[in-house]
């Protein structure tokens, strides 16, 4: 557990983990805090900030309660980034193994695959595909995910590609393990690190983006999201700054601890695979 | 008065041509209702007013319309115009226009004795004719250039000529359409501005922005969000106004489906009524600004009456009368209307207030073109939307609710599909009354029975109110407003 | 004289290093001209020397205590701008790893003419001159190509040439050499070895050469000091130390040392264990759709025979093709013709399915042993993984797995232990008992010695010895280091360029090679003293 | 020649993909619910059957799915990318009027953030674990964090509506009759805030990869060379370490450029940028096929034509490629 270590002694990544929990923590807690739910409406529209007992971020242009609306727009990020997150690894994953495995044809066939994903401008095919699905949960989080793991397929395929080449791998098909058995076994074990470190950038990624269609008006209208409240609140940014300020600073904060966590990560693995390979 | 001058306004979205006779979108309208005109203008209580007709006149009967035409009107390419281009004009719209063919369909046939009259021979009366002449009714187009030519692909659609007081110069796309003062136009002295420009700013606190800092002069009704009328009409020398949109009247409603689900109760719908609070949404979401509606026909359209049953909010009436249907808790879906965050925020209301009686909403999205599918092919529960009454309700309130109009593929009709054949009867009557008094009475009688049926929630007398700089006087002088108000508008140095 | 007078040095190692000071306590010094050996096993703290001469300490490692009198100076001392003007000027140094020693993106002549800038010398058009007449002093070939040459496209030999025209550039008083030629081939190493002694002939300068290759050091030593654990445990003139060691570990070290006696092949003559008959290997390698392919012969028709019980050693210098042998041997790469019989099988013939069944008759001991376990898998994985996937029973298996821990040394009990709990000689003692629990008739031991320390080399070997008694094995053993091939094997086989250019019994082949190629190969193992057959 | 090659091999594949892409974009966007024609009709606030089916049959919709397939394809590979019914204008006159509005606007970005990007890049890497470092690397990852549109809507609010020193939308101002520099300064000022908002991510990128690059190539061996020459720390970063480390940068650039082109979707929707993003994003609305289809294409193709751009600037760099056979 010196990976552990290492990562809690790098402050940025502490505080990174503490703002997650934090907002983990809250998005659990929502419908105990909240139990109207986000939509509510409680008082006067535009009441400012801290001026009404109760309602500390004020309320919005319908008279909901704003932090009512950020405790539950913590969950929608939180869920479509870790969701679109697994999916990405699960398509990214086994098409980069296979590639980076098999190597040749599979290569070279799924490669091209992931190349002609890239090729398509990411968040207009994002746009286009909830455009076609019609914004849901589900839409969003699956348009996301399909724009996002064609980065994985290839950091998998290069990982693989080069435990592959470690000779304890040879040894394992000496011992008369299957092709299978082997990758799954011997091969992606060891290639777990880098994928965490970029998941958990891409979680970061997911939540900007998922704000992003938010904001264009591509959310789901039955689910509160920071994104949502910011795109709503554009229209009276003017008069009610507070409306998208404080998303804002939720998004910011958020995908800040991510970042943090995923380069405490990344710094904590660092070390340790530089100096194996050079001693 | 003072002449020349430079005029910056918004158009939102940004129109797809400006081709009036094929287009007829809300912004092409009000682009291109600078540079084609029609027979006829109305004025704010909609009465007639001398255009491309100077002179008009209805026989006894209702059975013959005579118009008179200016003389001396030329095209912008400098073609001389006349009853040529009227008559080769409803050719055109019967093609392309579809309000101008429903208007069309009770004409037996048009004449042009000579080159400035025009006789139209009825087939039978038609109350409401008079009312369809104006530049986005009936738009007059140039024989000279479509005469024989696929409309359609004509390349000159991209550089429209009208009679118009203002030409055509420069569409840049995506960022602004020039016009510019018409100088031979046929009225002596008209227009005063220079120049007119018609800026294309798709985000809403842009154009917000952009009326701010200056640098446009003109927001037409619905450009901004509502929430930011009260704080830009609070400017210095800015002014706004109500007015422009007599003729058009929009009038919001959520269609009811009337042929499933708990919302083809009656009751149910009756209760969705009383568990609105449109009155608070009027004030909040719409800043103050409309009317409740208090039927199918708004207050500005003629034959309105307010003595009908009416709906105040009162949750526990609805209560009670989805008690007494015994609504199971069936969620309903609600579809919004995709044009911009009012009426979002419009839908999050109504879906709260009905969720406080116990009907639980989901919202649907879509966006214009998802909306215009689900609609047309009646797939919702509760639908946005709202319409134009073009000053009569033969001509913009009928055909949402008589049995002739449910069409599948289209959303500008019964879509809720309301059936009820002795109204159907009334409809038919009230249009073909040549006596007012007597279109009055049968109008008051449809409102009654169909306001007591609820076949849609009638939410919002809507009102779009325009605003501008002080010192841009004459601006809205008709019933559609800035839609051919530039006419005569003037910029005050 | 003295050139360089160091006084009880010690450099400090950061917390947490695996000790308190690399080195410490040393003084010695070298005079003008000569060549001073420092030996010693990975770790002694050789580099660190080096480095604090040149004020290349890493970061966190520092000189703690002593002198080393350069010039007048005591260069530990001096500002980082005068350790510049000495740096490449009159003290200069070339390292282990010529792959990488040169930045890829520069042009050679350019990074030799950079030595002059950096000292202002010369003006920029007479540094070229300067350059090319330096690369012909290292007997570069082509020097008009090579001075506009990038490093990929020179050999591992020619860019320590490169390195050394480097050095050589400012004719610098000292020259320190990091174990500048550990990364070649023993024909090229002999190159660079005469290359520096001519050098040094030449210019007169003084070099410090850290290797620990008592062979290197037999060829170029004019003194020796020889390190462990950061301290100096023995010092002398290159004869004293290698023939009358004084310290217990110099002569353990020494007695490590492959002898370069030949033994007597033993006998044998039982039934083949292997049967290579006409095996081709080529690789096409860049064939693009508009890009020339170009074909590498790795194996070229070679054919040979291993008896039961017999070890073959395989030798060749690098990219002759000896992996490529033993790797078509297991199948781990498909030949493209030939057979490879194992035990009546034919290995280049199978398909996957039969493969896997057939793949315990041979194993292979890896060259890397950091890199030959998996990190993750306890040892006990790595040892009955592969019978289980055979089909023993796991009981039986886990049983077989403690036994072989204690035939290799390590004791039962280390099954729970993860690889990176031992030291690399462990490890390869492990590899070894993976290679033993699969009952194999025939172990492939690829460079299986190379990347451990003499002492430890010598351990494993005589571990190979044993169990090659214990269990009538037969081995084919590729190595590059004919000194190690001498010690173990009854039968040598040469390679060059893919094919098999001799084979024959030890004796044969060592005191009387037959091909051009064997001798070439002969005559550059440093150190040389072959020819004594061991009595 | 290898080059030429090189390139015209990637041409080849280039346009096999393009070719993919515009069938897979056309069943996508043919997937989506409503037609073009009832946009068109709905917008007009009224409609009857006729009209809408005379508006289907004009715009080829009547056809069944695979005749207006391969008519689709056929234009394609004739370099034809169709007619927008919608705009009344040929599809590819319409983004080509548009795209020089995204080029500036994205190339701008581009060249602020990787200039800007690796020169911080640079600087924090020379005084790692510094206070400099710090800064620079925190003030990054807050760019990294801050969701593109909202870092626009407060600039706007900032620099144009408060401080009013900077036009807050728009590509230059309307009928000012500005000629050559007077234009050019015209568009500059306008695009000075978007550009800025949409490279702030991008320069973030650029830093952290150029920082992290950077202490990774210092480690390396020859850079231990280059100081036993005596070299002093200045040349060694610029000459060594920098030149190596801008390889990956490069590569992670040519990837982005291409993407921003198709990218600035949001940008462009808050300034009111008259690019082709926002008019992928209205035709979508409109379900204006052609036009949608058009500019996934042109994108796709500004993608693949940045990668080729970087493959050569790579070639420039880094003589290895190339040569490796
Ligand atoms: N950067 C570093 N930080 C901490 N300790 C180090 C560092 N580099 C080397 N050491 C330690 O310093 C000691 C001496 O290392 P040095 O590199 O001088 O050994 P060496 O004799 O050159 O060995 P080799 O033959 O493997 O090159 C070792 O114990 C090593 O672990
Ligand atoms: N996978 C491969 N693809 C292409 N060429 C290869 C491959 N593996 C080896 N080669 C080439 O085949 C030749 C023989 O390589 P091989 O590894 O068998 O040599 P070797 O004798 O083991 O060398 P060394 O002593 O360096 O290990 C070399 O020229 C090498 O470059
Ligand atoms: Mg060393
Ligand atoms: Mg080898």
């Amino acid at each position: 557990m010196t990976l552990w270590k290492r990562f809690l002694t790098n402050r940025g990544a502490l505080l990174g983990l503490a703002i997650l929990i934090a907002v983990i923590a809250v998005a659990l807690l929502a419908p105990v805090l909240y139990p109207r739910g986000p939509w509510a409406m409680v008082q006067r529209p535009f009441l400012v900030p801290f001026s009404t007992d109760g309602l500390p971020l004020g309320t919005d242009t319908l008279g909901r309660d704003v932090l009512a609306g950020l405790v539950y727009g913590a969950r929608v990020s939180l869920l479509v980034g870790l969701v679109s997150t697994l999916m990405a690894l699960l398509i990214g994953v086994p098409l980069g193994a296979l590639a980076g495995f098999y190597g040749k044809w599979v290569d070279e066939g799924a490669m091209r695959f992931t190349e002609f994903f890239q090729t398509i401008p990411n968040f207009a095919l994002a746009i286009v595909l909830v455009a076609i699905l019609e914004p849901t949960l589900t839409s969003i989080t699956i348009a996301i995910a399909i724009v996002s793991w064609p980065p994985v397929a290839r950091l998998v395929r290069a990982e693989v590609m080069s435990v592959t080449k470690r000779e304890y791998v040879d040894a394992a098909r000496l011992a008369g393990l299957s092709n299978l058995s082997i990758l799954v076994r011997q091969v992606l074990p060891n290639t777990v690190s880098p994928i965490i470190v970029m998941a958990s950038l891409m979680v970061a990624t997911a939540i900007l983006l998922e704000s992003s269609l938010s904001f264009l008006g591509l959310g789901d209208p039955n689910i509160m999201s920071w994104g949502f409240q910011i795109g709503a609140a554009r229209t009276v940014i003017r008069s009610a700054w507070w409306l998208s300020f404080f998303p804002g600073v939720a998004i910011v904060l958020t995908v800040l601890a991510l970042n943090l966590i995923g380069e405490g990560l990344n710094d904590a693995l660092n070390p340790h695979l530089s100096r194996k390979g050079r001693s | 008065q003072q002449d020349g001058g430079r005029l910056d306004l918004i158009v939102q979205p940004e129109p797809p041509s400006l081709m009036l006779g094929l287009v007829q979108n809300a912004p092409t309208q009000m682009v291109a209702g600078q540079i084609y005109e029609g027979l006829l203008r109305y004025n704010t209580d909609l009465e007639p007013q001398p255009s491309l007709a100077k002179e008009w006149s209805i026989s006894e009967d209702g059975m013959t319309y005579t118009f008179i035409l200016n003389e001396g009107v030329s095209w912008h390419d400098g073609e001389p115009f006349s009853s040529e281009d009227v008559i080769f004009s409803t050719k055109f719209l019967q093609d392309n226009h579809a309000r101008f063919r429903g208007a069309f369909s009770h004409v037996e046939s048009v004449e042009a004795p000579d080159a400035n009259t025009i006789v139209i021979h009825m087939k039978e009366p038609y109350g409401p004719f008079i009312n369809a002449f104006e530049a986005g009714s009936m738009p007059i187009v140039p024989k000279h250039i479509y005469e024989g030519t696929d409309y359609a692909t004509n390349e000159m659609n991209a550089t429209p000529i009208g009679t118009g007081p203002y030409e055509f110069v420069e569409w840049e796309k995506g960022s602004y359409i020039h016009l510019t003062k018409n100088e031979d136009y046929y009225i002596d002295g008209l227009p005063h501005i220079d120049d007119l420009y018609y800026r294309v700013v798709p985000d809403a606190a842009s154009r917000a922005v952009a009326f701010e800092t200056g640098e446009v002069d003109v927001l037409p009704g619905g450009a901004v969000e509502n929430w930011d009328v009260a704080r830009l009409t609070e400017m210095d020398n800015v002014c706004s106004s109500s007015k422009g949109w007599e003729f058009f009247a929009p009038h919001a409603w959520m269609w009811l489906n009337n042929r499933e689900g708990p919302t083809a109760d009656k009751r149910f719908r009756q209760a969705v009524m009383f568990a609105m609070d449109r009155e608070f949404v009027k004030d909040v979401v719409w800043n103050g600004f409309g009317t409740v509606p208090t039927g199918p026909v708004s207050s500005k359209t003629n034959f309105y009456t307010d003595d009908v049953p009416q709906y105040p909010y009162d949750p526990e009436k609805a209560k009670e009368l989805l008690d007494e249907m015994g609504y199971d808790g069936t969620p309903v879906r609600l579809l919004p209307l995709p044009y911009g965050e009012t009426w979002q925020r419009w839908a999050e209301a109504v879906k709260q207030n009905l969720g406080e009686v116990g009907i639980e909403v989901e919202i649907d999205s879509a966006d214009v073109a998802g909306w215009n599918e689900k609609t047309a092919n009646w797939d919702y529960d509760m639908a946005f939307t709202y319409l134009y009454q073009y000053g009569d309700p033969a001509l913009g309130v009928a055909r949402n609710y008589v049995e002739s109009q449910i069409q599948k593929g289209s959303p500008w009709n019964n879509v809720e599909g309301y059936v009820n054949p002795e109204m159907d009867k009334l409809w038919e009557q009230a249009a073909v009354e040549p006596d007012n008094e007597k279109r009055q009475e049968l109008y008051t009688e449809i409102q009654q029975q169909i306001v007591e049926d609820v076949p849609v929630a009638w939410l919002l007398e809507i009102e779009f109110p325009t605003i501008y700089r002080c010192n841009v006087k004459n601006l809205i002088t008709t019933g559609i407003g800035l839609n051919d108000g530039l006419r005569d508008a003037w910029i005050e140095e | 004289m003295s050139v360089l007078k160091i006084s009880d040095l010690s450099i400090a190692l950061p917390k947490g290093a695996d000790r308190d000071h690399a080195v410490s306590q040393c003084s010695y010094e070298i005079g003008a001209g000569e060549i001073l050996c420092v030996v010693g096993e990975s770790g002694s703290g050789k580099s660190m020397t080096a480095n604090a001469l040149m004020g290349l300490l890493p970061e966190g490692v520092r000189v703690d205590h002593g002198t080393a009198e350069f010039g007048g100076k005591d260069i530990l001392r001096v500002s980082e701008a005068e350790q510049r003007a000495l740096r490449g000027d009159r003290i200069a140094m070339i390292f282990q790893e010529p792959m990488t020693a040169l930045n890829p993106l520069m042009r050679i002549g350019d990074q030799i003419a950079e030595v002059y800038e950096a000292h202002g010398r010369h003006r920029p058009a007479e540094r070229r001159e300067k350059a090319l007449e330096l690369i012909r002093e290292v007997q570069l070939p082509d020097p008009e190509k090579i001075i506009r040459a990038y490093p990929f496209q020179l050999s591992g030999g020619q860019r320590q040439r490169a390195m050394i025209a480097m050095a050589l550039a400012l004719e610098p008083e000292l020259l320190i050499a990091d174990e500048p030629t550990t990364a070649l081939d023993v024909t090229t190493q002999a190159q660079i070895l005469k290359l520096i002694l001519d050098l040094r002939e030449k210019h007169g300068m003084a070099v410090m050469f850290i290797t620990h290759d008592f062979g290197v050091v037999a060829e170029i030593a004019d003194r020796v000091i020889v390190m462990r654990y950061g301290e100096i445990v023995e010092r002398g003139t290159a004869t004293e130390v290698l023939e009358n060691p004084q310290h217990d570990y110099t002569r353990r070290l020494l007695d490590a040392i492959p002898t370069g006696m030949v033994p007597q092949s033993v006998e044998v003559a039982k039934a083949p264990a292997l049967e290579i008959r006409h095996l081709k290997k080529t690789y096409n390698t860049g064939g693009g759709l508009f890009r020339e392919a170009r074909a590498v012969r790795a194996i070229d028709d070679v054919s040979l025979t291993i008896s039961r019980g017999e070890v073959l050693g395989l030798v060749g210098e690098s990219g002759s093709g000896k992996s490529t042998l033993g790797r078509a041997v297991v199948r781990l790469v498909t030949p493209d013709s030939g057979s490879v019989m194992v035990g009546g099988t034919d290995m280049a013939a199978l398909n996957d399915r039969e493969l896997r069944a057939a793949r315990h008759k041979v194993q292979m001991v890896f060259q890397d042993p950091y890199a030959s376990l998996n990190p993750r898998h306890r040892v006990m994985r790595a040892l009955t993984d592969g019978p289980i996937a055979k089909g023993v029973p796991k009981a039986q298996a886990r049983d077989r797995a403690r036994e072989l821990m204690e035939t290799v040394g390590l004791g039962a009990d280390a099954v729970d232990r993860f690889p990176h709990e031992f030291s690399g000689g462990q490890r390869q003692r492990i590899g070894i008992a993976r290679a033993l629990a699969m009952d194999p008739e025939l172990i492939i031991a690829d460079e299986a010695v190379s990347a451990l320390d003499v002492s430890i080399q010598a351990q494993v070997l005589d571990l190979l010895r044993d169990l090659r008694q214990r269990f009538d094995l037969s081995i084919l053993f590729i190595t590059h280091d004919l000194r190690v091939a001498a010690q173990l094997c009854d039968r040598i086989a040469v390679m060059q360029r893919g094919k098999l250019v001799e084979i024959g019994p030890v004796s044969e082949v060592f005191l009387n090679p037959q091909h051009d190629y064997t001798r070439t190969l002969l005559d550059a193992v440093p150190g040389g003293g072959w020819g004594q057959a061991a009595e | 020649m290898a080059i030429a090659g090189a390139i015209l091999s990637r041409l080849l594949k280039a346009a096999i993909t393009l070719l993919a892409i515009a069938i897979l974009n056309f069943f996508l966007v043919h997937a989506a619910p409503g037609d073009p024609a009832a946009v068109l009709a709905g917008e007009a606030g009224a409609a009857d059957e006729q009209m809408i089916a005379d508006l289907r049959a004009q715009f080829g919709l009547d056809q069944p799915f695979y005749v207006q397939l391969a008519r689709y394809v056929g234009n394609i590979v004739t370099l034809d990318l169709g007619y927008s019914f919608r705009q009344g204008q040929p599809v590819l006159e319409l983004i080509l009027e548009r795209l020089p509005a995204t080029l500036i606007l994205t190339l701008t970005a581009f060249w602020i953030s990787l200039v800007a990007g690796v020169a911080l890049g640079v600087a924090a890497s020379a005084r790692v674990g510094k206070f400099t470092d710090t800064l620079i690397t925190g003030t990054a990852l807050l760019f990294y964090a801050t969701p593109l549109y909202w870092a626009a809507l407060m600039a706007v609010l900032v620099f144009s509506v408060q401080l009013g020193w900077l036009p807050g939308f728009g590509y230059e101002t309307v009928g000012s009759g500005f000629g050559g520099l007077a234009r050019a300064l015209d568009i500059l000022k306008h695009l000075i805030l978007p550009a800025l908002t949409l490279g702030l991510f991008f320069m973030a990128v650029y830093m952290r990869m150029t920082r992290a690059s950077m202490l990774e190539v210092a480690q390396q061996d020859f850079v231990k060379t280059a100081r036993a020459k005596g070299l002093n720390p200045a040349t060694i970063r610029r000459r060594h370490i920098l030149r190596n480390a801008l390889l990956p940068v490069v590569t992670l650039a040519g990837l982005q450029a291409g993407q921003l082109v198709g990218g600035a979707v949001l940008t462009e929707t808050v300034f009111a940028w008259p690019g082709i993003g926002r008019l992928m994003f209205e035709s979508l609305a409109a379900r204006d096929y052609n036009t949608i289809l058009g500019v996934f294409l042109v994108s796709a193709a500004m993608v693949i034509v940045f990668n080729i751009l970087t493959d050569l600037v790579y070639r420039l760099i880094d003589p290895r490629i190339g040569h490796k056979a």
